[in-house]
């Protein structure tokens, strides 16, 4: 038994309407194995995940679990047979506190009534997130965190679930490299416990270094699984993209640092960003890096008007700006793509195109009436830059892939009129696939050259090394340091963003 | 395999795409259904002068709704849109009936409609109180003032003629053999539809009903849509009230009563969710005009009222039902 | 001066005009008593939980006499009982509550005096017709007005034997649900010839279809109440198909309250246990007496 | 780390927590500021007595409201708990009014209540139909049959005596010198703040109502769980209905109207909103306890009814504005 396979999947489809998300896939997972699957963005990955955990039913195929056919036909039904996930979109209950949060459905109760053993739950989370060593208060309610601690949240309670098979769908996406690599350790230690394991993500050198084997899906369809130690960078974005991307370092283009496109000068919101000044030039691509909680978000919600400074002032072209709302923001020139997509970017119940177009109304309009027509080639427009995956521009934005939200926010200021002068990026690709990654980077420095200003805020360092011109480090709210793309280096910042721990 | 690909995809495909087109097949099946069957027992049922009443008893229901289907699809709701009836069809009632003319008269009634609207605009959007409550508390306090205003008695609008010059012409004229309030109803269906449809406006209602936060992220002035959503309500309100009065030839102030729930119902009916950022107005009418055929169709029968209270609410249960049997069977 | 003497009442609907009116009434026969009453006004809005509150809390405000007009007469039992424990009198108002004094109306009698009118209007204006009669009632108060269509319909039956009563329908006691419902009717039974409305409000509504349908001339409607100018405006129109209805005289009635009871009751005489105030029918020839 | 962690994160989290305490400040500034007022206008305002009726006046309210607090943190509502309080007051009083046993009686009134709670959950659960229209369709029916089954008349309970083997002790009785109906209230809000904040059950409700599909991943059986709000909520429902009709000496088929809307606005005004996922049933119990202190107070001043409309509108508005500008102002 202990070198069958825990899970075995055969021939299973799956389709929604206009979609074939998953075409006869065939997979295993064995004992102790850290089984990665790779795929272009909608490729089918959480779809398979989903049914493997009780999500959606298949079409055709068959489960195994232990050899045993299994019909999974609830997340219930899946924990019962061992296996654990953490989804891609986050599932957790912002009301609720942490510790409920990780222990939902399965509260600890008092001598098997059905009151809640607060003290054990609130013991026993305290325990886990020690293991786990996730600094959080177990009461605090998870609507006050930030993205990247609901994350480890829900990799908490995966992992607190004894579960045999853990499913972890892009965990890393939304965490820092310290994060993750805690995560990893985890992850070693649970392999040692004989734990199987899928994992999904689009970080090349997370998988090259974590993975037994890796199966590389496309168009809903296996393409190959091969064995972790043969695999190499361009092998799998062969299998992936069918060609070979082109990750020569882009081309570089010179900025001329006399008159700064914005100047910030001692902006501070009480507690979360602290006096920070700083300036960016035309056609310059400012990355900022910063762990966890550094408040890189806030600062850029603060510039973009979606909360209010308590004193600093921000000029743009030597003109000092009153920014109140994210409206001034846009007619000042600003572009921004939120962290969390789900919450800030998307109506997820309307479609593509709506989402697309929705800074747009003003230019879409003509005396109050949409212009469809227009409408209607925008969206086209940025289906067709990012490659977007969608069966039309009328499927529900909630359908999409997660990599293909992202992508819809970013099509959002591509085809903003009139085109945004500095664009806020707000870890602009997160759960974006290695290919369209590449090309996202293209496009920014494309941007940049044409004379667009880029505030890139993002937790990936090579994405940081390589796209930025300038490097911004900041630390519990403030910046710490700052350097130009020639003199960085990843220890550099790294000691930056997380030296002096001590307050 | 791109065969294979094709015969896996495309049943599912147009079973949904024709899902799509007929989100609420429950509801016209419903009122064929009922349609057929009234017409079986009834001989009265399929004249035009039946269905010339029915849309006559639902037009203001209709105008309300429609309405209504703006601010549930902004995230929102208006309990109020009744007691501003009252109100308007109060104030138009007493300023004809004190000889002023009805030019002047309508402007005040759509006037006080537009200025209720806008305090429950400002109210929700600005000093952000939940929409239902603060619709609820100016629904208690308009009825109020209705009340105050005519110390409980209703203003007669005498002598007014069903003709165009008059104030009885819009609830009771006929126009192209159509009775007028039918005509302003599917005048007002088909300007919300363009509205919510076809302009920036609707489009950013639906934005912020979806998710204010995002459509804030983008530039959409939230404060100001929503406040245009109440005004637009509170000025449709006022427009059925007119319509209403003038079919009473009498301004009562306890006119109104149960329109806002029923309004939300039709809208909910027709698809909508109370969480906001969906509704189509065509549905909404479609479920109106249920409801409208249901209660025509009982009375035609003789059904005792209680009766007719059963069968509707197994109805409706029935038509939403078989869309949701019909979603899952897709799914 | 003496201290005012408290008086409560828990009206059953202010909003209706028949009570606004009746308190109009009662106010000006304490003016005119000069007599220091202050009269305190609880409104139940057709609620009987509700006027079994404001009927507590007038008590617990210390009123001399309680006056109650409950929607429901069965409601009466924990009134007469907290009213006993505190020795206050009470009346009721239009609806019995056991062990109270009675001011009413005879229901029974409000809708005999309309079908015996109504029958006679038939045989003078429908002659050789067969008569058909809609009855339009408000379903969520039939406890209280079942009695005034009983009334109806003996009376009618008396004077025209073979008249076809179709179902009784709900109008919600609604001016434009009574529009609305008369108008299925008409097109259901396009031979009807009456239509008897349990309130004035109703039978406004169907007398407005009537006449939207053209068929003023071909079907008579009967009402109930006499209350507000509206009513008597339609009965003085000759056009209208509103021929007569009930007056319930509610200013009278409110005036019967206070002479009758109250002002007795105040001085400790002693009083009959039933007052029954004077019910009129109000047609063309008399509608302008009502209108003052 | 651990410690600058702390020192980081606590400033938000003392602000936090005392905002949590006193989120209904305003409400709750409402209740006292009334309470002076009256008291120094009306001297009847603050006799034992006085208070003892006014809590009776809300303890039905009350029930029904903290039913409603789980139905709607559990992201529905119900429409039904009127009619269904219809429904169990004319069973409950024609089987004693045909001289049942009166604990066969209430106990037949409470399965009825529970029988259309379970219809509303399975609807609601399984069906899928929105917890909107589906209660709204009960509500219709219950009081359908209600009026039905007692041909619009009521069934009076005659001779009952507040004394505890007789049926009047539920609605009239005294106990310890408190109505009996204001103790079950004190009961029943006991037992729904225990079942809400301490139980399992409780917390499924709250992640069931802040996100379904979350709750569904992690193994919350989403529909048993609903399926027991809507029994819950049937069965209060009746026990109100068992309490009214003991209170009315009568099963009245038109009693409970107009609860629903009362009790959903208790629950939003107590700072629960629509979309599910909260709701205190101390906040819904302060709310009930305002609007009743209202009403009591207004009729111990005898201002007329319309101007109660108005002044009740405005100080809820008030209450609620209150609220919202001070965590605008904390925010
Ligand atoms: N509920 C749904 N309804 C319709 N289409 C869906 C639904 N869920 C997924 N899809 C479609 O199925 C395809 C596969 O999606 P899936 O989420 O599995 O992709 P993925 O490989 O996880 O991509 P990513 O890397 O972007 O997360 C996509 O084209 C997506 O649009
Ligand atoms: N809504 C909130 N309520 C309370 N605290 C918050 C809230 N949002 C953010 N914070 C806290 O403010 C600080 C700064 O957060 P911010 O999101 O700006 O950081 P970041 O550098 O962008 O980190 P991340 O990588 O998590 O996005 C963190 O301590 C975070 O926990
Ligand atoms: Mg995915
Ligand atoms: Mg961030």
């Amino acid at each position: 038994m202990a070198c069958g396979p825990i899970l075995r999947l055969e021939g299973v489809c799956k389709s929604f309407p206009g979609v074939q998300a998953l075409n006869h896939v065939s997979f295993d997972v064995l004992p102790g194995e850290i089984h990665v699957l790779m795929g272009e963005n909608g490729a089918g990955k959480s779809t398979l995940i989903k049914i493997i955990s009780g999500v959606y039913q298949a079409d055709q195929g068959s489960l195994f679990v232990d050899e045993r056919p299994v019909r999974i036909s609830s997340p219930k039904i899946a924990r019962e047979l061992g296996i654990s996930t953490v989804y891609q979109e986050l599932t957790l209950t912002p009301a609720l506190s942490v510790a409920e949060n990780i222990f939902m459905g399965r509260l600890p109760r008092r001598r098997n009534s059905g009151f809640v053993d607060w003290a054990a739950l609130y013991r026993q989370t305290r325990t886990l997130l020690d293991t786990l060593a996730i600094d959080l208060d177990p009461r605090e309610l998870v609507g006050n965190l930030s993205v990247g601690y609901r994350q480890q949240i829900e990799i908490a309670r995966a992992l607190s679930l004894q579960a045999k098979l853990i499913i972890l769908d892009e965990p890393t996406a939304v965490l820092t490299d310290e994060e993750s690599s805690k995560l990893f350790r985890n992850m070693q230690l649970l392999k040692e416990r004989k734990v199987g394991m899928i994992y999904i993500s689009h970080r090349m050198a997370e998988v090259l270094n974590l993975a037994d084997r890796i199966t590389v899906m496309r168009d809903g369809g296996k393409v190959a699984t091969i064995a972790g130690s043969e695999a190499n960078y361009d092998e799998l974005v062969r299998l992936m993209v069918g060609r070979n991307i082109d990750k020569n370092r882009l081309a570089k283009h010179p900025v001329r640092r006399d008159q700064p496109f914005l100047e910030v000068d001692n902006l501070s919101q009480s507690g979360v960003v602290q006096s920070c000044s700083f300036k960016i030039y035309p056609g310059e691509i400012l990355g900022v890096y910063g762990l966890v909680g550094s408040g890189r978000t806030e600062l850029a919600r603060l510039l973009f008007g979606l909360e209010k400074s308590t004193s600093g002032s921000v000029k743009l072209n030597g003109t000092p700006l009153a920014i109140r709302c994210p409206r001034d923001a846009i007619r000042a020139g600003f572009g921004f793509l939120p962290e969390e997509r789900r919450r800030h970017g998307l109506v997820l119940k309307l479609d593509v195109s709506r989402n697309i177009n929705l800074a747009n109304h003003e230019y879409l309009q003509s005396g109050g009436f949409v212009r469809a027509g227009l409408e209607k080639s925008l969206a086209e427009q940025g289906v067709r830059e990012l490659a977007i995956k969608t069966p039309n521009l009328r499927q529900l934005v909630e359908n999409l892939s997660g990599g293909n939200q992202q992508k819809v926010i970013l099509a959002r200021w591509l085809t903003h009129h009139p085109q945004p002068q500095i664009l806020i990026l707000d870890e602009p690709t997160r759960g974006v696939d290695v290919g369209a990654k590449a090309e996202i980077h293209r496009l920014i420095k494309e941007l940049a050259r044409q004379g667009m200003t880029v505030l890139m805020i993002s937790s990936d360092m090579p994405e940081v090394l390589t796209v930025s011109d300038r490097i911004m480090v900041m630390r519990e709210g403030g910046i710490v340091g700052e350097m130009l793309q020639e003199e960085a280096t990843e220890e550099k910042i790294i000691f930056l963003a997380a030296h002096h721990q001590v307050c | 395999m791109a065969t294979h690909m094709q015969a896996c995809a495309s049943p599912k495909n147009t079973s949904k795409r024709s899902a799509i087109s007929l989100e609420r097949i429950g509801l016209l099946i419903s009122l064929v259904v009922l349609i057929v069957i009234f017409a079986m027992i009834s001989p009265y049922f399929l004249t035009l002068d039946n269905f010339s009443n029915m849309l006559l008893s639902l037009s203001l229901i209709g105008i309300v709704s429609a309405g209504m289907t703006i601010a549930i699809a902004s995230g929102g709701m208006d309990m109020s849109v009744g007691s501003n009836m009252a109100l308007t069809g109060v104030i138009v009632g007493s300023m004809l009936h004190s000889g002023m003319p009805q030019g002047l008269a309508i402007a005040a009634g759509l006037l006080i409609g537009l200025l209720i609207g806008v305090c429950n605009g400002i109210s929700i959007a600005k000093v952000k109180i939940n929409p239902l409550i603060t619709t609820l508390a100016t629904m208690i306090i308009v009825r109020g003032i209705a009340f105050l205003y005519s110390n409980g008695l209703s203003f007669g609008i005498y002598g007014t003629k069903p003709t165009f010059p008059d104030f009885g012409f819009w609830g009771r004229g006929i126009l192209f053999g159509i009775p007028v309030p039918v005509i302003l109803m599917v005048l007002v269906v088909a300007v919300v539809y363009v509205v919510l449809t076809k302009t920036a406006f609707g489009r950013d209602v639906y934005a912020i009903g979806g998710n204010a936060e995002a459509a804030r992220v983008c530039g959409i002035n939230v404060e100001r849509n929503t406040i245009w959503v109440y005004l637009i309500m509170g000025v449709l309100s006022a427009f059925a009230g007119i319509i209403l009065a003038s079919r009473l030839t009498a301004g009562v102030p306890s006119a109104g009563t149960g329109y806002e729930l029923n309004a939300i119902s039709c809208v909910v009916l027709g698809g909508a969710s109370l969480t906001g950022g969906q509704g189509k107005v065509e549905d909404t009418l479609l479920a109106v005009l249920v409801l409208g055929v249901l209660g025509n169709g009982f009375v035609l029968l003789g059904l005792s009222s209680f009766l007719q209270d059963v069968a509707r609410g197994l109805i409706l249960l029935l038509s939403v039902g078989i869309d949701q049997m019909r979603q899952r069977r897709a799914a | 001066a003496p201290r005012e003497a408290l008086v409560g009442y828990a009206v059953m609907r202010m909003v209706d005009e028949y009570w606004g009116n009746q308190i109009e009434g009662m106010k000006q026969a304490i003016k005119e008593s000069r007599q220091p009453i202050k009269l305190e006004i609880a409104d139940s809005n057709n609620d009987g939980q509700a006027c079994l509150q404001n009927a507590l809390s007038l008590i617990g405000r210390g009123v001399k006499v309680l006056m109650v007009s409950t929607p429901d007469p069965k409601i009466g039992g924990a009134i007469m009982e907290a009213a006993k424990k505190k020795k206050i009198p009470v009346i009721s108002s239009d609806v019995y509550i056991e062990g109270s004094y009675f001011l009413t109306h005879d229901e029974v009698k409000a809708g005999e005096l309309m079908g015996e009118y109504a029958g006679k209007y038939f045989n003078a204006k429908f002659k050789g017709q067969k008569a058909k009669v809609a009855i339009l009632t408000h379903a969520a108060v039939a406890s209280q007005v079942n009695q005034r269509i009983s009334g109806f319909k003996a009376a009618f039956t008396k004077v025209v034997p073979n008249a076809v009563y179709l179902p009784v329908m709900d109008a919600e006691g609604l001016r434009e649900k009574g529009a609305n419902v008369m108008a299925d009717i008409l097109t259901a039974h396009p031979d009807v010839n009456i239509m008897f409305g349990i309130n004035d409000d109703i039978t406004l509504g169907a007398a407005s279809a009537v006449e939207a349908r053209g068929m003023s001339a071909k079907v008579a409607c009967f009402g109930q109440g006499g209350i507000g100018e509206a009513s008597f405006q339609a009965l003085l129109d000759t056009n209208s198909p509103f021929k007569a209805t009930t007056a319930f005289m509610p200013n009278g009635h409110g005036r019967a309250v206070i002479q009758q009871y109250i002002i007795p009751l105040l001085n400790g005489k002693k009083v009959p246990a039933k007052v029954f105030s004077p019910l009129k029918v109000a047609d063309g020839s008399n509608a302008k007496e009502f209108l003052k």
